[in-house]
């Protein structure tokens, strides 16, 4: 039997993955993958409410959206993450304790 | 039968790759272990009747996110230095070590005893509905993209535009003024 | 409604009598259990009708290629050498199997499965005929794009995991190409699914016809353009000569699969080969009127009721001649495609980007723009029946 | 009638769109820039003339007007009961007539622009100037309600600003540019509190909501600021047109105008700025009549005719004089206002604007060929001229025919509406004594013009050439599209027939052609009565119009009067024709006498006038009074005081006071300082920092992961204490 | 359960698992028949026959990098555009092709200001002005600004 709690249970799963990678990794495209993971659990979230509680499409939309957000977000991040390395010639998050260089 | 087949098989699949990301020691498994979870995600919304965005994560993420993963991890991965990892500094410390992941777990725990209490409590509030018929979402999506998201959907294009320029600047190697 | 090749025979007599055939001896209703049969059966033949596809292929790119060269070509094995292939693949499964000391085992394995599965999820949209294809999916073009993009992934692996120079440059090269050339692509496909008002491929072709003039490439002037782009970029998205930078044998040893062996190779070409079948029957049912039979020949009302059949017959044989139709479209493109590779020389990869971003993508998004005030200003109509209109008006219609 | 939006926006989008294409592409590709820039006035004269030609010659009869509206923003939702603004477009005969001027006006002072200013370092955004002030000018035609011609009246100020401003490298060009915006500014106060009070009354800012308002009587029995609510919002509103038409307390802008490119002050003299301000009060007529004002704006009308005119008579410059006659010409129209003679003082705005325009363009023509070698500048000073119809006939033509118009000779157009509000004025001055100032100050200023105008004529185009050296530099005019062409077309229209329907005056007829006075019959005085049925429409549905046929009004200057005060009418009419007539030739006699035959010379009258010649060169001391007897003897010395007032006691008392106390806590502090704070306070902190430091320095340390995990801390409790 | 369900994509899971079992098996079967011989020189990477210097995961150039970028915007574009270019037709028959073109337009018009922005500043070309010279430089002014 399919409910929203299995999907939400997924989702949960999802997200705490996602929030240990972003913790226990020091390597800054590993957290971006954590990130990539908590939004998909977002979004799991949206289309399941959307089909089992009101049945309309704004979760979908929602979900797009974040799919987008996600993309716009990948693109952004890697491209810092790609300067950073330029500069330091490192991709360790504990490198990048200062805005500044 | 065969809904529940998909649902589970996507489930496994997810869970397994998000599972498989947080242990796995190496960066580029990790991203390939990153794609059968989206794989997976895709499954998982097929099995919620969101064919269009089934599609769409796989368009995006995996055609799109993770190959710029992948390149990203080839274009900062190169050191010819032996005593480092192929992709970080040291050799464990870019993928974690025991105190990272004491306090991974830690964290991932104390979220857990959260968000399951959220569940519960959620799961009491929604009624046990049984699934909607299967339908196709690309025309209600279009529909509602150009009606009532109208601006969201003109909005998104600025973002992506703003993106675009963003990331194109920032990755482009520059001269410095000092 | 989404059809499927289960829902064109369940509507047959033999199908149904099975079914309750079997419902009476299992004792449990029968009709999923003969859904996944049928599915399995269905599937199993397109793969190994595709197996048969990729060793033609080969075959017939060197025959053609040996004609282009005033040569023999493969004629030892069976008449006319046709067997060549079976004996290739014999060959490759004999092979032994070398995996690098320094590669990555775990990806190695992975890379030629995920250009398989690609490849061969698209199969399952592919419109053979309007009963016969596995599934017309709602959102079939779309689920096309997003299957075949794993395609990318599996090449960019592969060529990863080898741990060898050249392969890395070919799989760096063969993503970036893909995904690259998949702009102009999707561009082109998303103003088909304008005219088409449709991704399923069954609206996108039964917006079409079986004759020249109703087919989308000569709906207007700007989907002819649209064609052509879409067929370039077909081919750099198969690593297809002339764009065949990936693998160029000339500079990259053998490009992204150098250190393959054996079976492993043998898929990543099989891969290939299916996939330009692929996006040749893509580019057939989006612009070359798909599976559509000139005069409607195909129509299950004609054969019975005109012509006599009985119904069973009438519909396969319907059937069969969409199959025809769109096969041999198929194999024209293919061909053309081989003759492509032998025609032309290989680009350098400069080229190949300029190519992509500076020419084929700007055209393709002004002929997007172009096809969708085609479709406002003349509400949708192809430019033939705007001249046979104004031609009957100045023949004195009114 | 079916006048959807798609008929109507393009007017204003037209340039508008231009504008901003400009704004982009101007400085790279410039020549596409003005083409676009031309083409959207051409777009916007397209679909103007097909709305003149509906309304004005069409089946629409006289009352008709569309009226679309939108609302803008609404603030009941936001608990603001009843303050609702709408934008909308209104248009009726009048707008037809006005969008059709000024359309066609600006398309072809664009074309005219791409002779004069081509070369020019700014050329593309001469345009895009040009293209707003257009939009602006026509965007306050299309206007339904008085904040909306807010809008765009302050869009055109701005515009008006950079064009006057276009050189700003020039002293002179800044300083007139700020003081135009400057000087408009104070009308444009005065007419928004105008705008307010009118709201306040009203509830709504829509020229048919106040019409009927006024019809209804809404007005009647307030009072603001000791006046009749009416009164005081005529007078603000007045205000205004007193500051962007130039009239007489606030006219010192205009001639420093000039400074502009020429076609830019064609365009501000003629169809544009000034008109705004003459179109508003044509406009709000109606609440002027309810004020009971008629008889100021009449006098403030003459004194500003006669005024500039005189000033216009020592002036040197040839776009001085043209600027001059523009302050004593819009103070005609102002007159006629202030006579009731509304649709004659409305057809002196359009005459005007088309023969301003021709006058400003030719002067701009011959200025643009005139070059002086030596300071590689344009010439404008007239001595320097002289002779030159050989060398520009064309000009020399069009200039003719535009200065006959002005000079109110028979056969051209400034005669047909210049007479009529002439006429008007005589016929109010034989009903009421008040008025006789204003009519001979009218006829005076009449003969003054004629005069002035004449004098250029004769110092420019006749006679031998003063500056050989220049007279044998400039070139023979050629024939070319975008020089002579907008000029021959504008000279065609400065006959007087286009609007009286007839060419020859109502003398000669021509058998089988019916003179038809279109003009007098299709612009009146909008009455108000009609509107208080008005039901405005949605913006973008259809407009039938069904609800609004009005009865049709056929021209009949008697129509008001009894039999006998007709036969004194037009007696009085005929008399002020005669008169005008007598008066144009007389000025022109005057002017012929003075500088083509010789006989008369100027310098014994200036000789004679020495005191009145130099109140006239220096403006009647205008800009003195404004400038040193205003600001230096009003404003700076209130400043001086304020400044003294801070230094001697504000600095003495206060501050000097304050420090003594301060010195006497400070021997305490000092104390308190040494034992307590240094010892105990300073080490002590140092300590308990360095102490917190520690602490701090491990959360502030830069490392995301960290305060990712403090954040999910924070978020953990909060989310616990919520669900 | 109607016609109308999950089980149109059965033939999808059908194939992928096709796929997989095809490549493990031939893998498996093969095991069998081959002949399995390593030695240290085959199992080499093949370099033209000489010693491989260096680990072949280096770093590489970042013009990859900015085609992707480029490509995931349009493809996320493609993504938002498939399903308003599905209803187009729908919305032309109901007489609002204008709305829908006119927004489909502007959506088209701001992306391609991007890519004339990536075009203009030499993004798409793939042999860029800037090359190895200008990143060291760039990497020493970074390495005296530190020092300094």
């Amino acid at each position: 039997m399919i409910t929203l709690s299995s999907y939400l249970a997924i989702s949960f799963l999802l997200f705490v993955c996602g929030i240990a990678v972003m913790i226990a990794r020091k390597n800054i495209i590993a957290i971006l993958l954590g990130v990539e993971l908590i939004l998909n659990s977002c979004a799991i979230n949206f289309v399941a409410y959307t089909r089992f509680v009101n049945n309309n499409l704004d979760g979908h939309i929602m979900s797009l959206f974040i799919i987008i957000i996600a993309a716009a977000e990948a693109a952004v991040g890697l491209a810092i993450v790609i300067r950073f390395f330029q500069i330091r010639e490192s991709i360790h998050i504990d490198d990048a304790t200062q805005l500044l260089q | 039968m065969f809904d529940n087949f998909l649902f589970i098989s996507s489930a496994a699949l997810t869970v397994c790759g998000a599972l498989a990301v947080v242990l796995s020691p190496n960066l580029m498994h990790a991203c390939t272990y990153l794609l059968t979870s989206l794989i997976g995600v895709s499954g998982l919304y097929v099995t919620l009747s969101a064919d269009f965005l089934a599609a769409t994560q796989l368009v995006v993420y995996v055609g799109g996110v993770v190959i710029l993963m992948l390149f990203a991890i080839m274009l900062t991965g190169g050191n010819d230095n032996k005593s480092v990892n192929k992709f970080g500094i040291e050799k464990i410390a870019p993928m974690g070590n025991i105190k990272t992941f004491t306090l991974a777990g830690l964290s991932a725990l104390l979220m857990a005893l959260v968000i399951s209490k959220i569940i519960v409590n959620v799961t009491k509030a929604v009624p046990k509905g049984e699934l909607p018929p299967f339908s196709s979402t690309v025309e209600k999506i279009g529909e509602l993209l150009i009606t009532d998201h109208v601006l969201a959907f003109e909005i998104s294009s600025v973002l992506l535009l703003g993106a675009l320029i963003g990331a194109a600047l920032i990755a482009r190697p520059r001269k410095i003024e000092s | 409604m989404n059809e499927t090749v289960v829902t064109f025979f369940s509507g047959s007599h033999p199908y149904q009598v099975v079914t309750e055939l079997l419902t009476r001896y299992l004792g449990f209703n029968a009709t999923g259990l003969l859904t996944v049969v049928t599915f399995f059966v269905a599937c199993f033949v397109i793969v190994n009708v595709m197996a048969l596809v990729g060793g033609l292929g080969t075959y017939a790119e060197r025959k053609i290629s040996a004609d282009m060269q005033m040569r023999q070509g493969p004629n030892r094995v069976g008449p006319f050498g046709i067997l060549q292939f079976l004996a290739d693949g014999v060959k490759m499964i004999m092979k032994e199997d070398i995996v690098p000391k320094d590669s990555d085992k775990m990806i190695f394995f992975i890379a030629p499965i995920l250009c398989m599965a690609g490849v061969f999820a698209t199969l399952a949209v592919l419109p053979f005929s309007s009963g016969f294809t596995l599934t017309h999916l709602n959102i079939g073009v779309f689920y096309l794009l997003g299957v075949s993009s794993v395609v990318g992934v599996g090449i960019f692996l592969g060529g990863y995991s080898s741990n060898s120079k050249w392969s890395m440059i070919g799989g760096m090269r063969g993503a970036s190409q893909i995904i690259s050339y998949e702009v102009p692509v999707t561009l082109s496909i998303i103003a088909m699914v304008l005219l088409g008002g449709g991704l399923n491929f069954k609206d996108i072709v039964g917006a079409q016809g079986g004759l020249p003039h109703q087919w989308f490439i000569f709906h207007n002037p700007f989907t002819v353009i649209s064609f052509i782009v879409f067929f370039i970029g077909a081919l750099a998205e198969t690593n297809r000569a002339p764009f065949d930078l990936p693998e160029a044998e000339s500079e990259l040893v053998s490009g992204y699969h150098t250190e393959f062996t054996g079976m492993r190779f043998a898929f990543f070409a099989l891969a290939e080969y299916v996939e330009v079948f692929v996006l040749c029957g893509v580019a057939v049912a989006l612009y070359l009127g798909g599976y559509q039979v000139p005069f409607e020949l195909s129509d299950t009302f004609l054969l019975h009721n005109k012509i006599g059949l009985p119904l069973g017959p009438a519909r396969i044989l319907g059937q069969l001649l969409e199959v025809g139709g769109f096969v041999s479209k198929t194999c024209a493109l293919y061909y053309v495609v081989i003759w492509i590779r032998w025609t032309l020389p290989r680009l350098r990869v400069d080229q190949l980007m300029t190519l992509c971003w500076k020419y084929l993508t700007p055209i393709a998004l002004i002929n997007l723009v172009g096809v969708a005030f085609w479709v406002y200003y003349f509400d949708g109509e192809s430019m033939w029946n705007l001249i046979f209109k104004s031609g009957a008006a100045a023949a004195g219609g009114h | 009638m079916e006048y959807t939006l798609g008929s109507i926006l393009p007017i204003l989008l037209g340039p508008f769109l231009a504008f901003v294409v400009n704004i982009f592409i101007v400085k790279k590709w410039t020549k596409l820039g003005v083409f676009l820039s031309c083409f959207g006035m051409f777009v916007s004269l397209f679909y103007s003339f097909r709305i003149f030609k509906d309304f004005v010659f069409g089946k629409y009869s006289t009352g008709y007007y569309v009226h679309k509206v939108f609302p803008w923003f609404d603030l009941k939702a936001a608990g603001v009961s009843n303050f609702a603004v709408d934008m909308g477009i209104y248009l009726d005969n009048m707008s037809a007539v006005m969008l059709f001027m000024v359309a066609g006006c600006a398309f072809l002072i664009h074309i005219f622009s791409t002779y004069y200013m081509a070369g020019d370092a700014r050329y593309g955004r001469f345009f895009v100037y040009l293209s707003l002030f257009t939009t602006g000018m026509l965007g306050l035609v299309l206007s339904d309600n008085l904040l909306s011609v807010f809008i765009f009246w302050e869009l055109m100020g701005f515009c008006s600003y950079s064009l006057i401003g276009f050189y700003y490298e020039k002293e002179g060009a800044g300083n007139a540019s700020m003081k135009a915006f400057m000087t408009t500014r104070i009308g444009d106060v005065f007419f928004l509190v105008g705008i307010l009070a009118i709201w306040t009354t009203v509830g709504s800012v829509r020229f048919v909501d106040i019409y009927a308002a006024i019809a209804d009587g809404s007005f009647n029995g307030l009072y603001a600021v000791g006046l009749p609510l009416a009164t005081f919002a005529a007078l603000s509103v007045f205000m205004g047109t007193i500051g962007k038409s130039a009239q007489f307390p606030l006219q010192v802008w205009l001639p420093d105008a000039m400074w502009g490119p020429t076609p830019c002050s064609a365009l501000i003299h003629a169809a544009t700025m000034v008109a705004a301000g003459v179109y508003l009060s044509l406009r709000m007529y109606p609440l002027m009549e309810l004020g009971g004002i008629t008889t100021f704006i009449a006098y403030i009308g003459a004194i500003t005719a006669f005024g500039a005119a005189t000033i216009a008579l020592v002036q040197t410059d040839i776009k001085a004089v043209l600027a001059y006659s523009t302050i004593s010409q819009l103070g005609y129209m102002v007159l006629g206002i202030g006579v009731g003679a509304y649709n004659a003082a409305f057809m002196h705005l359009i005459t005007h604007a088309v023969f301003k325009a021709c006058l400003f363009l030719a002067a701009g023509s011959v200025i643009h060929s005139l070059h002086d070698h030596h300071t590689h500048g344009h010439v404008q000073e007239m001595p320097r001229m002289g002779g030159l119809r050989k060398k520009m006939p064309l000009t020399f033509i069009a200039m003719l025919c535009c200065t006959f118009a002005i000079a109110g000779f028979p056969l051209f157009s400034g005669f047909v509406s210049k007479d009529r509000i002439l006429g008007d004025a005589l016929v109010m001055a034989t009903q009421s004594k008040a008025y006789w100032i204003p009519a001979f100050l009218g006829f005076t200023a009449a003969l003054l013009t004629a005069f002035y105008m004449f004098r250029m004529m004769f110092l420019t185009f006749f006679g031998e050439p003063r500056d050989k050296d220049l007279y044998d530099h400039t070139h023979v005019e050629k024939l070319s599209w975008n020089r002579n062409l907008p000029l021959l077309i504008l000279t065609v229209f400065t006959l007087g027939g286009w609007y009286s329907g007839h060419f020859f005056g109502g003398w000669v007829k021509i058998p089988g052609v019916e003179h038809k006075e279109w003009f007098a019959t299709l612009i009146e005085k909008p009455r108000v009565e009609n509107f208080k049925a008005y039901k405005s429409l949605p913006f973008g549905s259809v407009d039938t119009g069904a609800d609004r046929v009005f009865e049709e009004s056929q021209f009949n200057p008697d129509k008001y009067f009894t039999e006998k005060e007709a036969h004194h009418v037009h007696l009085v009419h005929a008399i002020g024709a005669w008169a005008s007539i007598a008066i144009a030739l007389a000025g022109w006699f005057i002017a012929f006498m003075m500088y083509s035959r010789g006989a008369w010379n100027p310098g014994r009258w200036v000789n004679a006038f020495s005191g009145w010649y130099r109140a006239l060169q220096n403006k009647y001391y205008f800009d003195d009074l404004y400038v040193k007897g205003i600001l230096q003897k009003g404003l700076l010395p209130f400043n001086n005081l304020l400044s003294r007032f801070d230094m001697g006691v504000f600095d003495r008392y206060a501050v000097d006071g304050w420090e003594a106390v301060n010195r006497f806590f400070y021997r305490i502090a000092k104390w308190v300082d040494d034992v307590i704070v240094d010892s105990v306070g300073v080490d002590g902190t140092g300590a308990s920092v360095r102490f917190f430091n520690v602490i701090l320095r491990t959360f502030q340390n830069g490392k995301i992961q960290f305060y990712f995990i403090i954040f999910l801390v924070v978020m953990v409790g909060y989310i616990w204490k919520l669900v | 359960m109607s016609a109308y369900n999950l089980n149109v994509y059965m033939p999808v899971v059908i194939l992928v698992a096709i796929a997989i079992v095809m490549v493990v098996g031939a893998l498996l079967v093969g095991k069998l028949l081959r002949p399995h011989n390593p030695t240290a020189l085959k199992e080499q990477a093949y370099e033209c026959g000489e010693e491989p210097v260096g680990s072949a995961w280096s770093n590489f150039n970042v013009r990859f990098y900015v085609v992707s970028l480029v490509f995931i915007i349009f493809d996320v574009e493609g993504a938002l555009m498939l399903p308003v270019a599905v209803v187009f037709r729908k919305f032309q028959g109901i007489g609002n092709g204008a709305v829908v073109l006119g927004s489909f337009l502007l959506f088209i018009g701001i992306l391609v200001s991007g890519i004339v922005y990536c075009w203009r500043k030499g993004d798409l070309d793939w042999v860029k002005s800037f090359t190895l010279n200008s990143y060291n430089e760039d990497r020493d002014q970074i390495a005296e600004s530190k020092t300094a």
